[in-house]
């Protein structure tokens, strides 16, 4: 391990140290941690920025006119510049219409992918469920996949039902929506247990995260 | 290119039945209704805090997330920038400035624009000051460690997230707790709402993100959205049934 | 752009062109977002704003990677590795502490949440999850109680079916008010 | 995005940026020279002060307000308490006290919008005009007569309004509209109470005896107030004598919630006390005005119809409107119009300040155990009147919890509970073996290694990479025997990232196997750009420059993995890549916490595996020991706040047992 290392392994150290700090409720040192992170993926991400997009997408082939429309380069580096305007003055019109449009792209782009990628699958895998071929094994009944095609169907419903939205409590009438509040609750068990196991997902990620660090401190201490 | 399938057109039937709903309950529901839907609990809860902010007289910190243009992780989430506009109408004549942390380059730059939009409007230009609103960090968790810092300066009111979130975007919640702020996450991220539910802090669940309305901003849109929500709810279920029912007498293949 | 979407085979060709245009577009913005964070961080040094150590921080932070990218070139090994040896300890920590954090949010969820049928689903699926993870449990020679628990770890399925759902109409309820102009009531 | 304001003007004399239509600064009040300079004005009366820095604050603008001619009081004190303000902010500099800026920026913006100019705002055009050929004295003076005339027509008006209601309110048998009202909203209880109680209604035609001038005497002398003149127009009474034993009990409800609410409202002498932080002016507002001596630009702001013409007596009902108002402050959701008002609060001050004599007897007669026992309020008033009474009740409360109070109690069990789970992991690491047990893979995991080992050595595999190197720990085990495994099947696949991290991240894994890593631009917009591709006619599209070997990512693909740290990744990738080519079989490398939103997917077939985190697929690269034992101090520490949260509501109930 040569100097260069030893320090940058040092200044890792030192950095994360500073962090465990929050723990003990300082701000001044965790929040220096924490600029320098933001710094650092910031440098980077502007170089990565100019070098691999900008330049190939934008500059370069300004320098190669005969592989596609003049049109189409300058329709780019127009695309380019408009943003740019924001530097300028932020409330540029200029650079509001290159947004806009990024906005409608996304947002064009969001109900084709959510309609297509998200509902139609996740629906028909719950009416899917309910194929007779998947109900029986062998001639018999399938009971486990009876019971979860049933389950899925009515779990998946009342956590719908859960975020039903309801009219202001003093106006409603007390006797109507009781079937909605039964429903409302088994849809809350499932929502809790979908819940219940992101938390254990969450804590997981973190103590894998946490036992490299503790092994990474106790590797440091033994390389001395 | 893959021809159209049968999916493909499931989902232009659903985009399209969307639709129709949404101009139903518009053509219907033109007026303001005497009994509006129960506003979403998280999103009373911003309205809260943008009067405890200007009660107060100190600064309200809110996080946009990092899912917009699609350089992180989500694509297209937009509504943040909806509940920032619902914010700022309000907060431009605040003793301190509503101060604006984005996780996405388009999305700091078209936050600026909504900014600057509601100081203009409220004919006060003068007062917009750039550096309130700005990109905290590139990635979901630069994001995060650039407002973390900001979090633990004093002289803040409250904390709202709204954008889309990550579990580990927890650790703010916590921060808050500690330096005895309230917070309000808003995310259509279901593992953000888990982790947040976890924290205690208020967090909108499932598609309640989605219907923003504070206090009385925006409710209109909001009963509407509602309405179409909940019819779309009840078609759903009906057509998922007999779906299944047909399904299981052998009648859809 | 939804046209051109659903009727995709005629409009290919632009659709890819106008999805490129919105790349650069949004590099574009995130470059002028950057830059824009620098200038105020670098004001604020200059304004000696109340907490300029941590501009000082970020500023030096930003030049040094970059200098050292520009200097030494992008794909360089070594300034890759000194970053590596840099952020991923720091990175690594911030995650960690999420872990301590979630401890004390485990005490407190309860007292602070009270007893609902959503906290008392959530914590039962919490305590039943962690023990799974624990791997005490083995039912290799045992199928019944294998497909058990293969059924106890299915069962986040439904609730997570029923939100992404929930929230995919969310999204597009709201993507097409967006288009429609709809969003947010004029006020 | 801009770091410099808006086109600002920087005033030459305090050097204050200000927006480019603003007249003058907004910090010393200088006149600003350039498009909007105004001839016959003498900038050298203003002054500037300090010019520090900070922020312009609301209170300045505040400021301005009391300094506006609209809602100024000739009286003298009204002045000197402006004075006072400005007086005792050092910062704030002297401002102009007949042209405030705002008033500059209001007609401003009826310049740019005539269109929608009204009135007032075309006077204040012609005004400006006029202002730069005579002057400032005679356009003020100008401006003064507008706002007489305006005053004086609003108040022509509301005299005449006030007469048609008043002859409205009165039906063909001489029963007020009031009455009508309370009949149409409680029919039954009257004929109730004409059975119960004899002694009021012996004399036929209760209602028609009963006129509201006579209410109004009897209300009064009940409350041992001094009788207003009868001629008075606004004293139009909305109340009915309680009659009904019914109206009684509901009342008292009323009361005891009231009384809950307000459980230190009664001093020693009995009387209500209510103590709130609403300041005094703002309630003093709530009791109202009589309705003549309105000031004209009240007016303005108010909806004719919705307070026809208020008495005394119905000073609750007031009371409950105005609540509309802290409802709006506090956070509620509001019920009435109130918005402008409360956004407006400066006129409110003023309103009240202007009428103490009227006030007075009515803040006297709104103490409410006195009136409410006589008063049977609307069905939405009283629903108003709960709201109130709550809202009043929550004064001085947080409008929004905090999480939980950080004592330093907290802090501490904070504190223990980190170092007890670092001890533990340092411990188990420390202290004995690794462990070597592998957990049993998951249905999805056994899926992914399935899914994986029926790759083909012809086939083309990419794997896509989007994590941190926070969540590294958790991906990268598994990404490298995913990558040890093609390895072995002579498979190389081609590797790329949109995560600009990831270009230094993922060195560690790639280093050694030497494979290449690619960028692609524009996160998930890239990936969509490049599923939909299709080689255009015309030449090439700008991202064939970014991906020079093979710009057509999906080319022949048939497996992709993707190593991601974020269920949102993966679900948009599903979302906007997979559905362009759906022949290609995805599967994904995720963290534990990303999983289960990922199952569905798994379930409906969109992903072919899937694997999370290091406790899938038996990859432990980390202590196991270490890992079992964090797992199990979290169970203890979720049935610690089991208990807990039991052992205080137990202690709850024994304690309201006790009670």
């Amino acid at each position: 391990m040569n100097n260069l290392d030893l320090l940058l392994l040092l200044a890792g150290l030192v950095l994360s140290l500073m962090v465990f700090s929050y723990l003990l409720g300082d701000t001044l040192l965790f929040g220096i941690a924490m600029y320098t992170l933001v710094g650092a993926t910031a440098g980077f991400t502007v170089l990565v920025l100019v070098q691999k997009v900008i330049m190939p997408m934008v500059i370069t082939p300004l320098t190669t006119f005969p592989k596609s429309s003049v049109w189409l380069e300058l329709a780019t580096l127009l695309a380019a510049l408009l943003p740019i305007f924001m530097i300028f003055k932020k409330s540029s019109r200029v650079a509001g219409i290159s947004l806009g449009f990024l906005g409608g792209v996304v947002t064009a782009a969001l109900i084709v992918g959510v309609s297509r990628g998200t509902l139609v699958p996740q629906l028909l895998s719950i009416v899917d469920a309910f194929d007779p071929s998947r109900m029986t094994t062998a001639g018999l009944p399938n009971w486990s996949g009876i019971f979860e095609a049933f389950m899925m169907l009515a779990g998946v419903l009342a956590v719908l039902f859960a975020f039903h939205h309801r009219k202001t409590k003093q106006k409603q009438d007390s006797l109507a929506p009781s079937w909605l509040d039964g429903l409302t609750g088994f849809g809350q068990i499932f929502i809790g247990i979908t819940f219940g196991a992101i938390f254990v997902g969450l804590f997981s990620t973190g103590l894998v995260a946490l036992i490299a660090y503790v092994q990474y401190l106790v590797d440091f201490v033994r390389l001395w | 290119m893959p021809p159209i399938s049968l999916p493909d057109l499931i989902a232009a039937g659903i985009v399209g039945l969307v639709v129709i709903i949404m101009v139903l309950v518009w053509l219907t529901n033109r007026k303001t209704s005497a009994e509006p839907y129960e506003n979403v609990t998280a999103y009373d809860g911003i309205e809260a805090l943008m009067h405890r902010s200007s009660e107060e007289g100190k600064a309200l910190l809110l996080g946009m997330g990092d899912g917009f243009s699609g350089q992180n992780t989500s694509l297209g989430d937009s509504n943040g920038i909806l509940v920032e506009r619902i914010v700022l109408g309000r907060s431009v004549f605040n003793d301190q400035p509503t101060r604006i942390f984005s996780g996405d380059g388009a999305l700091a730059c078209i936050s600026q624009l909504v900014v600057h939009g509601a100081y203009k409007n409220a004919m006060a230009s003068e007062l917009f000051q750039p550096e309130n609103n700005q990109l905290s960090g590139v990635n979901s968790f630069a994001w995060m460690a650039g407002l973390l810092p900001e979090l633990a300066r004093d002289g803040d009111t409250g904390l709202i997230l709204s954008g889309t979130l990550r579990p580990e975007h927890m650790l703010a919640a916590d921060l808050a707790e500690r330096q005895q702020l309230p917070l309000v996450a808003a995310t259509g991220s279901p593992n953000a709402q888990a982790a947040f539910f976890a924290s205690g802090s208020l967090v909108t669940l499932g598609e309640d993100y989605y219907l923003p309305t504070v206090g009385k901003h925006n409710r209109n849109a909001y009963q509407h959205q509602a309405k179409t929500m909940n019819w779309l709810r009840i078609v759903l279920a009906v057509v998922l049934i007999i779906a299944a029912l047909l399904k299981l007498s052998g009648v859809l293949s | 752009m939804l046209a051109a979407f659903f009727f995709q085979p005629y409009t290919a060709p632009y659709l890819g062109l106008v999805l490129n245009w919105a790349i650069i577009v949004s590099s574009v913005a995130l470059l002028v977002a950057i830059a824009s964070l620098v200038v105020i961080h670098i004001r604020f040094i200059v304004k000696g704003r109340k907490g300029f150590l941590y501009s000082i921080v970020l500023v030096v932070a930003f030049l040094v990677t970059l200098g050292l990218g520009w200097y030494s070139g992008l794909d360089d090994p070594a300034y890759l590795a000194g970053i590596r040896a840099i952020l991923v300890p720091l990175e690594n920590a911030l995650m960690a502490l999420v872990a301590l954090v979630l401890m004390s949010a485990a005490v407190k969820i309860f007292r602070v949440r009270g007893w609902s049928i959503l906290t008392v689903s959530f914590g039962l699926s919490a305590l039943v999850f962690l023990f799974l993870n624990l791997g005490f449990l083995r039912f290799e020679g045992n199928p019944g109680m294998s497909q058990v628990v293969s059924m106890i770890q299915r069962l986040p399925i439904v609730g997570a079916r029923g939100l992404l759902i929930g929230v995919a109409l969310g999204a597009l309820l709201m993507a097409l008010r967006v288009l429609f102009g709809q969003e947010v009531e004029r006020e | 995005m801009s770091d410099q304001g808006d086109d600002l003007r920087t005033c030459p004399n305090c050097g204050q940026e200000n927006a480019s239509f603003t007249l003058r600064c907004i910090r010393c009040g200088q006149e600003l020279e350039g498009l909007f300079e105004l001839e016959g004005f003498d900038p050298a009366a203003t002054s500037g002060e300090d010019q520090a820095d900070e922020t312009f604050t609301s209170a300045e603008v505040l400021a301005s307000l009391e300094d506006n001619p609209l809602i100024a009081d000739d009286d003298p004190d009204e002045g000197e308490s402006s004075d006072k303000v400005e007086e005792s902010d050092g910062q704030q500099c002297e401002t102009d006290q007949d042209e405030p800026d705002w008033l500059e920026r209001i007609r401003q913006r009826a310049r740019e919008e005539e269109d929608a100019a009204g009135e007032l705002a075309k006077g204040g055009i012609a005004m400006d005009d006029q202002r730069t050929k005579e002057g400032r004295k005679q356009v003020d003076e100008a401006f003064d007569e507008i706002m007489r005339r305006i005053r004086e027509q609003n108040e022509r008006e509301k005299a005449r309004r006030s007469r048609r209601v008043e002859s409205d309110l009165v039906d063909e048998n001489g029963d007020p509209e009031w009455l009508r009202r309370i009949r149409e909203l409680h029919p039954k209880q009257e004929d109730k109470d004409e059975s119960i109680e004899p002694d009021l209604s012996k004399t036929d035609g209760f209602d028609d005896e009963w006129t509201e001038q006579e209410l109004q005497e009897l209300l009064q002398r009940e409350m041992g107030m001094p009788e207003v003149p009868a001629e008075e127009p606004e004293e139009e009474v909305t109340t009915e004598l309680s009659t009904s034993s019914a109206t009684n009990n509901e009342l008292e409800e009323e009361q005891e919630i009231s009384e809950e609410r307000f459980p230190y409202q009664d001093d020693e002498a009995g009387n209500p006390v209510i103590i709130h932080n609403i300041p005094e002016d703002e309630e003093e507002l709530f009791y109202a005005e009589p309705e003549g001596e309105q000031p004209s630009d009240q007016i303005e702001n108010e909806e004719p119809t919705e307070f026809p013409a208020q008495a005394e007596d119905e000073l609750i009902a007031e009371e409950v409107s105005g609540s509309e108002e802290i409802q709006g402050t506090l956070g509620a959701e509001g019920i009435g119009s109130e918005e402008e008002e409360h956004e407006n609060p400066q006129v409110a001050e003023n309103e009240t300040e202007e009428e103490p004599e009227q006030i007075a007897p009515a803040e006297k007669s709104v103490s409410t155990e006195e009136v409410l026992p006589d008063l049977l309020l609307l069905k939405n008033q009283r629903e108003r009147a709960k709201v109130f009474a709550e809202i009043i009740g929550q004064e001085g409360r947080r409008t929004i919890a905090v999480l939980h109070e950080n004592t330093p109690k907290g802090k501490l069990g904070r504190l223990v509970l980190g170092l007890l789970l670092v001890l533990a992991v340092l411990l188990a690491i420390l202290l004995g073996p690794p462990g070597s047990a592998e957990l049993p893979s998951s249905v999805p995991a056994a899926a992914f290694t399935t899914n994986l080992e029926s790759v083909e050595a012809d086939e083309s595999v990419l794997i896509v990479l989007d994590y941190q190197a926070a969540t590294r720990n958790d991906l990268e085990p598994l990404f490298k025997k995913v990558l040890d495994f093609l390895k072995e099947k002579g498979i190389q696949p081609r590797i790329v990232t949109a995560n600009p991290e990831n270009l230094w991240l993922a060195g560690d894994v790639l280093d050694a196997s030497l494979l290449p890593l690619e960028y692609v631009p524009g996160g998930m917009l890239g990936y969509l750009a490049l599923g939909v591709r299709v080689a255009p006619s015309w030449g090439e599209l700008p991202m064939d420059q970014a991906l020079p070997d093979e710009p057509d990512l999906f080319s022949g693909v048939d497996q992709v993995i993707l190593v991601s740290d974020s269920a949102e990744f993966v679900r948009s990738w599903l979302e906007q890549v997979s559905t362009w080519r759906p022949w290609i079989e995805t599967s994904a490398i995720t963290t534990a916490v990303s999983a289960p939103m990922l199952l569905p997917y798994h379930d409906s077939g969109q992903l072919q595996g899937l694997v999370a985190g290091v406790t899938d697929a038996g990859a432990f690269s980390i202590n196991q020991r270490a890992f079992q034992v964090g797992m199990l101090l979290m169970i203890v520490i979720l049935l610690l706040g089991m208990i807990m949260k039991a052992d205080e509501d137990a202690q709850k109930r024994a304690e309201e047992r006790k009670r």
